[in-house]
């Protein structure tokens, strides 16, 4: 039996973790493809409903990753995403929605390697925890083979 | 009685159009009495079946927003504490405008008193904020002390019971939009097929839009017709929210709503 | 019906090493609305770009995804060709398959199944681009300088010399700002207001220059091309106008002994007085906190002295309303003062002074007429210590940065002392003689070699007075740190430059950035230094950072030509990638409540409100309304709508919640 | 290069003091007391740090300047880096010793601290007499201050007996437990 | 006037039970005047001094901390410690201790518990806490000698940690003495180290150091030297004078506590003048003693 791939959705600001990913590419650093980045104006405009739709769809693993504080190319918009994300978060561990699949991190436009580590980091935690079914099941189906 | 009544009889001759208020609840088949119901006294005569007293706790401030209502002009409202804080934060959030609304309260166990403006009903309110009900609080906990799967086995069971009948959303003073985003298209967040991924969406979406807004009156589930305690889900937040950001919803004219403000020095132990 | 192309680009090797773009492009071209997708080695080439232009012609196709490097990169690249070929821009995307793909994945079905994967997701993306028009606003070719040193004065100039009306605004009586002050200039040692005072004549005459002195920026709102500027003109109590500037009642005020700021406190002024003889404008001020009639309601002796009846005791300040394209924040400097260094008893001892006092000490128009005297007793120092570093590049005492212009100046005083006080002995204790610039590392040999400056590689410890001497304790580090003991008449701290006063509150009114120490922030450390993070509002001098005169000439006319930049079109074109409450036109509808939430998020203030009528006018509803000239795209205000009623044009929800399914569902 | 030749790192790791702050403005060695009765100056000292190599330590740790520092803290309070030059030096101190590799001149300075803490070792407290004799026995200097005790004996500032603490135990233990050890330089 | 209404911990430390006794009965003396009995650390002991960090940096810690602990279990919160040095070694352990780690280790090294809560208090500090809001109406011998605040290295330095007065010419002294009627001088000298440790070992560098001291105390007018720290004054009173190789008469170096003494009449033997070898003489530096002289009762307390 093949080991477990999980599927891995990324969603990062432009300004400095898309930037940070392509420093990591133009370094030619390696790491897993399990995830597919989305890009984003901002960590303000990461919506938690469309981190609820990748679970929904099937994500195994959720990155959601910006500016640092105090560097936000719109100077307050991953202030706000932090307060979203912190109470966001604080409601999905109320209701058992297991946040250990969602990787929040600031990767600023240096940090190549960080980004680079952050994916094979993340990649193996999700794969240690398998295959994330919780929503799958809610509507009897799942899209991931039998293990 | 009286002053109550004709508290609520002055007001209609001064022009209010309308008095809401309570009305004692019909018996039930098996001769238990229900609660008391809202009731609409738009004349003198009706305003004889107007009561206020500890059994009123539905929260009328749910009236306000309703285009049916709104279209009868000037308002008078029975309110509670959770009823007063409601109209604060609609006014807050524009939704209520100084003149739009008089309530009546009760000022203690025999006496009423009217309050004409918001400020009368802020100082009024002084900041009070009741605490939950001992079973709220209870259950709450006892959510809290489980574990992440128990906790999970628990409202996956609640979301599959729930018909999305958005009772919930209905009985809710703060649920006032005009198109919710649960039923917008375009795109079309909620599934509009009833299956238990959509309720689950459907809390989720609501608890967050209520974070930092609940003013914790309980109303959506008292109003659950399968008794499923939605309410905790925004009482838990609400809970968080003056826990990170020293924030309480309802109390104040000149209050922000934490969710759409920040500080540089919040903290976070989680954003790696 | 959707006619998507695709073009996946092997960037020579660069993708294709470990990116299978064939098969890319083949499964691609199965997918449902795609009409062409080819694979080619370097699509940005001319042969590439045509081949995109052609698809889009021969297919006639509706959207473009470009799969090759990042947009970051190449966007306006691709975006220009798809215009070119007839296709709006704002329909063409791109899937990063090489920096955020092949560079970093091995050669693997994985991989090649990604970068599928990823074209598959922008292709889901661009069929609900729409086609958009950049965003147009009004340029007022009207210019506001804030500040009238010498980078104020420069960037006035250059930019009323091109045409432009130009507001210059200074905060002090007059204009000049520091350089006013300095006697010789390094490292020419040309007379500083030899040169600097028929530029401020010249501000004066310039028909295309108003002045504005005595005045300092209150509030500014609204964006570039567009700002709404509020200038408050403190009371003069001296009609500009009608003043001769004959100077009688600066002269017979009774108010004397009034510490004088232009000098440095080196000597004193009246309370009605002009800060020094070549003053632009040269029309006297009332200092209203000393002045005799505003303390005790008798005196008015200028008002009776004045022959022309110029002086108005009931004037008050006046608010002047003005619109402007563009601003240049030129508000300079200020150095360290009193109380900062207690072990050099600076503030305590009249004979440790600072460099500018030095300055004034030195120039020909100071209170000595160029004599160095000290203040004490005004003998002549036959010692001096100059002292470098006295707060620069001192963490502990807060400033960890160097000053630099003080290596110059220091150099410079020694030798203006030498020149004026033969047998005199200047000592500079310094830790390096930054001295990087043209003629500069000679000028300071000069000192060294030529003036006899005794230059001491060390800090000073202390400073302290003895029999009328100040005992300076420093060491010489080359020496191995050898205690030096100097006996000196005066002693000169090179203190440090800091922002000038106020520049933090003027950074929040204007909504730019700035550093720890209080210097606005450029836009880029190297690429746009005299840009802000504020579209059109620049930088000239030393607000951003300690300059020399050169420096912050070069700065200003670099501003200066951004500002004429932009006045050289009428109107400027913006990315019309912007926020907007969705609404439909008639019937008015929308599905915003107006609870104004997203005001507050808005880093812009551009979210103000607008009031819905129905045919009769009469007011519906009060929703919130974007103002696409503000507005910079970044889509915090969509995600706290619970209403979902406002969205982002290239990040609407719609296209956001396609890429998540279209990257998960295969 | 062996691991007693790393006393920056070491200083560093023990006392969190960066040693590679210091830019050698020599504000440090301007106002210290004793600068000019040093073999090396405190700003040379930091700079010999600097090196970490085996050589440049050891120099340091056999200079006469680290006893002479009075550890009165002027440098560190006018250090614009902050560096806690004393903190180095009390380090330097017991390093030396503990490598024994102290200097010649500066034998008595060592000996008479050993004096004082032997004292209190025994008594919890330090006692002039006792100490002085102590010192005197260690260093063979004699005829120091001859002139002064009888002097000070006469005003009533020498005590013949010393005072001694109640719990001695929990003195003696304290000491063993810091492991400071009897060794008679 | 004089019944107790306050009590304040006290560590008089070695010097005070040794050398400099009359720094104590002055202190103690002061205290009793104003009403404040100074309570001694239960069975404390030798702070370490200047030896202890030069070899040992546990042992540094360790004295100090059992003195504190000591003092806590006493109950105390305030603390005077009239010694500069000891002062000094007790701040510092205090903030050493702030560190978990470093109180855990400690703890161990002493087998006693460390409560946080415990102050130490300079002299001076006591002195502007305790003495000076009731000093004026006391005050029977204004002082007219021209003298100068010695402040010593340990006093006001490290910064960091004591947060007292300022390090680069300090005040506190000056204006308490500045209260009993005199001019203080200004001079470079305030903080320069009078050679502290080295006092013994080194006698020909703190001769020196000392001299210097004195020499430009005099040199400035200085009628007498004031400290406040038992080893300053061993320093200035024994080694200063001989070596400060200026012929003018030698400079009465006072405690701080002795200066207030005088002031409000007390007598030789309360403030303990008697004891320095630079003879201190009262009738040049403060005003005669005015008829009625200090209480009786009081005098019984002493």
């Amino acid at each position: 039996m093949e080991p477990f791939e999980p599927k891995i959705i990324a969603f990062v600001c432009n300004w400095c973790t898309y930037a940070g990913a392509d420093l990591a590419g133009t370094s030619r650093l390696k790491y897993a493809s399990n995830v597919k980045i989305i890009r984003f104006p901002c960590t303000g405009r990461i919506d938690f409903m469309l981190l609820q739709k990748a679970f929904a769809n099937g994500a195994d693993g959720i990155i959601v990753s910006g500016c640092h504080p105090n560097d936000c190319h719109y100077t307050s918009g991953n202030y706000h995403a932090r307060r979203r994300w912190t109470i966001y978060k604080s409601l999905l561990d109320f209701t058992g929605i297991d946040t250990s699949r969602i990787a929040f991190t600031w990767v600023s436009a240096a940090e190549g390697s960080k980004w680079a580590d952050l994916v094979n980091t993340t990649v193996e935690t999700i794969r240690q925890l398998g295959p994330y079914t919780d929503m799958q099941e809610l509507i009897g189906q799942s899209t991931h083979e039998p293990q | 009685m009286n002053t109550l009544h004709t508290l609520s009889r002055q007001q209609l001759e001064l022009g209010a159009q309308v008095i809401i208020g309570y009305t004692p609840g019909s018996n039930g088949t098996s001769g238990t009495s229900r609660p008391p119901k809202p009731f609409f006294a738009q004349s003198p005569e009706e305003v004889e079946q107007l009561i206020f007293d500890d059994t009123c706790h539905y929260n009328l401030a749910v009236y306000l927003t309703k285009k049916e209502v709104t279209a009868l002009g000037k308002r008078v409202l029975f309110a509670t504490l959770p009823t007063l804080r409601s109209i604060i934060r609609l006014a807050v959030e524009h939704q209520v405008n100084e003149g739009d609304v008089a309530v009546i309260v009760r000022a203690n166990d025999t006496e009423y008193a009217l309050l004409n403006t918001l400020a009368e009903m802020e100082t009024f309110l002084n900041g009070r904020t009741p605490a939950m009900s001992q079973e709220d609080r209870e259950q709450l906990d006892a959510l809290l002390a489980m574990n992440q799967e128990e906790r999970w086995a628990f409202w996956k069971e609640a979301f599959e019971t729930c018909i999305r009948c958005y009772a919930c959303r209905q009985a809710c003073p703060l649920c006032y939009c005009a198109t919710c985003a649960a039923t917008a298209n375009q795109p079309q967040w909620i599934p509009v097929a009833q299956h238990a991924l959509g309720n689950t969406e459907w809390h989720l979406m609501r608890a967050m839009h209520l974070a930092g807004r609940c003013i914790t009156c309980g109303q959506c589930g008292e109003a659950c017709p399968m008794g499923l305690p939605v309410h905790l889900l925004a009482f838990y937040l609400a809970e968080t929210v003056q826990h990170e950001y020293g924030a309480a919803s309802g109390l104040t004219l000149t209050e922000t709503t934490p969710m759409s403000v920040y500080k540089p020095e919040d903290t976070t132990n989680f954003i790696r | 019906m959707a006619r998507i192309g695709v073009f996946v680009c092997h960037c020579g090797e660069n993708i294709a090493a470990t990116v299978d773009c064939g098969k890319v492009a083949l499964q691609a071209s199965k997918l449902p609305g795609v009409a062409v997708a080819i694979d080619y080695k370097y699509m940005c080439s001319d042969p590439g770009q045509t081949k995109i232009k052609e698809a889009i012609k021969e297919h006639n196709l509706t959207g473009v995804v470009v799969s090759a490097c990042s947009p970051r990169m190449h966007e306006g690249t691709f975006r220009k060709a798809c215009s070119e070929a007839g296709l709006n821009a704002y329909l063409c995307e791109m899937a990063n398959i090489r920096e955020q793909c092949s560079w970093v994945h091995e050669k693997s079905e994985q991989t090649t199944q990604k970068a599928y994967e990823l074209v598959r997701t922008l292709v889901e993306k661009v069929k609900l681009n729409h086609p958009l028009d950049p965003i147009k606003v009004p340029v007022n070719k009207t210019a506001v300088v804030i500040g009238g040193g010498v980078a104020g004065i420069q960037a006035s100039l250059d930019i009323a010399n091109a045409g432009h009306h130009v507001v210059l605004v200074e905060r002090e009586p007059s204009i000049g700002g520091h350089m006013s002050q300095l006697s010789e200039t390094f490292p020419t040692l040309d007379c500083s207001q030899c040169i600097l005072t028929p530029r401020m004549v010249e501000v004066a005459q310039h028909p295309n220059i108003t002045l504005y002195s005595y005045s300092e920026v209150e509030a500014v709102d609204g964006f570039i091309g567009n700002f709404n500027v509020t200038i408050r003109r403190k009371a003069r109590y001296v009609d500009e106008k009608t003043c001769t500037g004959c100077g009688t009642c600066t002269t017979k005020c009774p108010t004397k002994d009034i510490p004088n700021e232009f000098e440095q406190n080196l000597t004193t002024r009246r309370a009605i007085y002009v800060p020094f003889p070549q003053a632009v404008p040269n029309k006297p001020v009332i200092d209203r906190e000393h002045c005799r009639y505003f303390n005790t309601g008798k005196c008015k002796v200028c008002q009776a002295v004045c022959p022309i009846d110029a002086i108005h005791f009931d004037q008050e300040d006046e608010r002047i309303q003005l619109n402007a394209g563009a601003i240049v924040l030129a508000t300079g400097f200020d150095i360290k003062r009193t109380d900062f260094f207690p072990e050099y008893g600076y503030g305590k001892y009249p004979d440790v002074i600072d460099g500018l006092q030095f300055e004034r000490l030195a120039s020909a128009s100071g209170p000595t007429q160029g004599e160095i005297r000290r203040p004490s007793d005004g003998q002549i120092p036959k010692t001096i210590v100059f002292v470098a570093c006295s707060g620069s590049r001192d963490a502990a005492k807060g400033i960890p940065y160097c000053s630099k212009i003080c290596c110059m100046y220091t150099a410079k005083h020694t030798m203006l002392y030498k020149h004026k006080v033969h047998d005199g002995i200047p000592y500079v204790f310094y830790m390096d003689i930054r001295a990087a610039g043209k003629n500069y590392d000679e000028f300071t040999r000069r000192a060294i070699e030529e003036d006899g400056a005794r230059y001491i590689r060390g800090r000073v410890s202390t400073i302290f007075e003895e029999k009328g001497q100040l005992i300076v304790r420093g060491a010489d580090t080359l020496l191995g740190g050898r205690p030096v003991e100097i006996k000196a008449d005066m002693v000169v701290l090179a203190t440090a430059a800091i922002a000038n006063t106020g520049a933090a509150t003027l950074a929040q009114t204007l909504h730019v950035s700035y550093d720890a120490y209080h210097f606005f922030s450029e836009a880029h450390p190297k690429l746009k230094p005299v840009e802000t993070n504020t579209a059109g509002i620049f930088l000239a001098g030393a607000c951003q950072a300690p300059k020399d005169i050169p420096e912050s000439v070069a700065a200003a006319s670099g501003a200066a030509a951004k500002v004429i930049g932009l006045f050289s079109n009428n109107e400027l074109t913006r990315d019309p990638l912007v926020a907007s409450v969705k609404r439909t036109p008639a019937p008015p509808f929308s599905t915003c409540m107006g609870c104004m939430m997203c005001v507050s998020v808005c880093p812009y203030q551009a979210i103000g409100q607008e009031e819905i009528r129905d045919r009769q006018g009469k007011v519906i509803k009060v929703i919130a309304y974007i103002n696409p000239g503000l507005c910079q795209g970044c889509g915090t205000c969509v995600s706290v709508c619970k209403s979902k009623s406002i969205d982002l044009e290239g990040y609407s929800n719609l296209q956001l919640l396609a890429e998540v399914e279209a990257s998960l569902h295969s | 290069m062996n691991h007693e030749a790393q006393l920056a790192s070491k200083i560093a790791t023990e006392t969190n003091i960066i040693v590679a702050k210091c830019y050698q403005c020599g504000k440090c060695s301007a106002g210290c007391p004793l600068a000019t009765d040093m073999d090396v100056t405190s700003s040379a000292i930091l700079r010999l740090l600097q090196y970490n190599t085996e050589a440049t330590d050891t120099e340091v740790l056999r200079s006469n300047a680290i006893w002479l520092c009075l550890s009165c803290d002027m440098c560190y309070s006018r250090c614009p880096n902050q560096i806690d030059i004393p903190g180095v030096m009390d380090l330097l101190r017991q390093e030396s010793v503990r490598q024994g590799c102290t200097n010649a001149a500066a034998r008595n300075i060592v000996r008479f601290h050993r004096s004082f803490l032997d004292v209190v070792q025994q008594t919890g407290r330090s006692f002039e007499m006792g100490m002085v004799l102590d010192y005197k026995w260690r260093s063979k200097r004699w005829f120091d201050d001859l002139a002064l005790a009888p002097r000070m004996f006469l005003k009533g500032k020498l005590r013949l007996l010393p005072e001694v603490v109640k719990k001695r135990k929990e003195i003696l233990r304290l000491f063993k437990r810091t492991l400071f050890l009897r060794k008679n330089v | 006037m004089s019944e107790i209404n306050k009590r304040v911990g006290f560590y008089p430390g070695c010097s005070l039970n040794g050398t400099a006794s009359e720094y104590k009965t002055s202190v103690l003396s002061l205290a009793n005047a104003f009403g404040i009995e100074l309570e001694e650390v239960p069975d404390w002991n030798c702070c370490g001094a200047t030896a202890a960090h030069n070899l040992n940096k546990n042992l540094s810690l360790a004295l100090p901390a059992r003195v504190l602990a000591n003092a806590a279990e006493a109950g105390m919160k305030d603390i005077l410690v009239p010694c500069a040095s000891c002062y000094n070694r007790l701040a510092l352990t205090l903030h050493a201790l702030q560190d978990e780690s470093v109180r855990a280790e400690v703890e161990a090294l002493i087998a006693k518990p460390l409560d946080a809560g415990i102050r130490v208090m300079n002299m001076i500090q006591f002195v502007q806490e305790y003495i000076q809001p009731h000093l004026d109406e006391k005050i029977q011998r204004p002082f007219f000698a021209k003298t100068a605040c010695y402040y010593g290295c340990l006093l006001v330095r490290p910064h960091e940690v004591l947060h007292f007065d300022r390090t680069e010419d300090p005040q506190s002294m000056d204006e308490v003495m500045q209260t009993l009627g005199v001019g203080t001088i200004d001079w470079p000298y305030k903080t320069e180290c009078c050679g502290a440790g080295l006092t013994m070992s080194r006698t020909d560098l703190v001769s020196k150091l000392s001299g210097n001291i004195v020499a430009d105390a005099a040199e400035r007018g200085a009628q007498a030297i004031v400290v406040a720290c038992p080893m300053c004054h061993a320093n200035l009173d024994m080694r200063g004078q001989q070596s400060s190789g200026k012929d003018t008469a030698p400079i009465p170096i006072l405690y701080l506590s002795q200066a207030l003494g005088m002031a409000i009449g007390l007598d030789e033997k309360q403030t303990g003048i008697g004891h320095h070898l630079t003879p201190v003489k009262p009738e040049l530096l403060c005003a005669k003693q005015p008829e009625q002289i200090v209480q009786p009762e009081f005098k019984k307390e002493v």
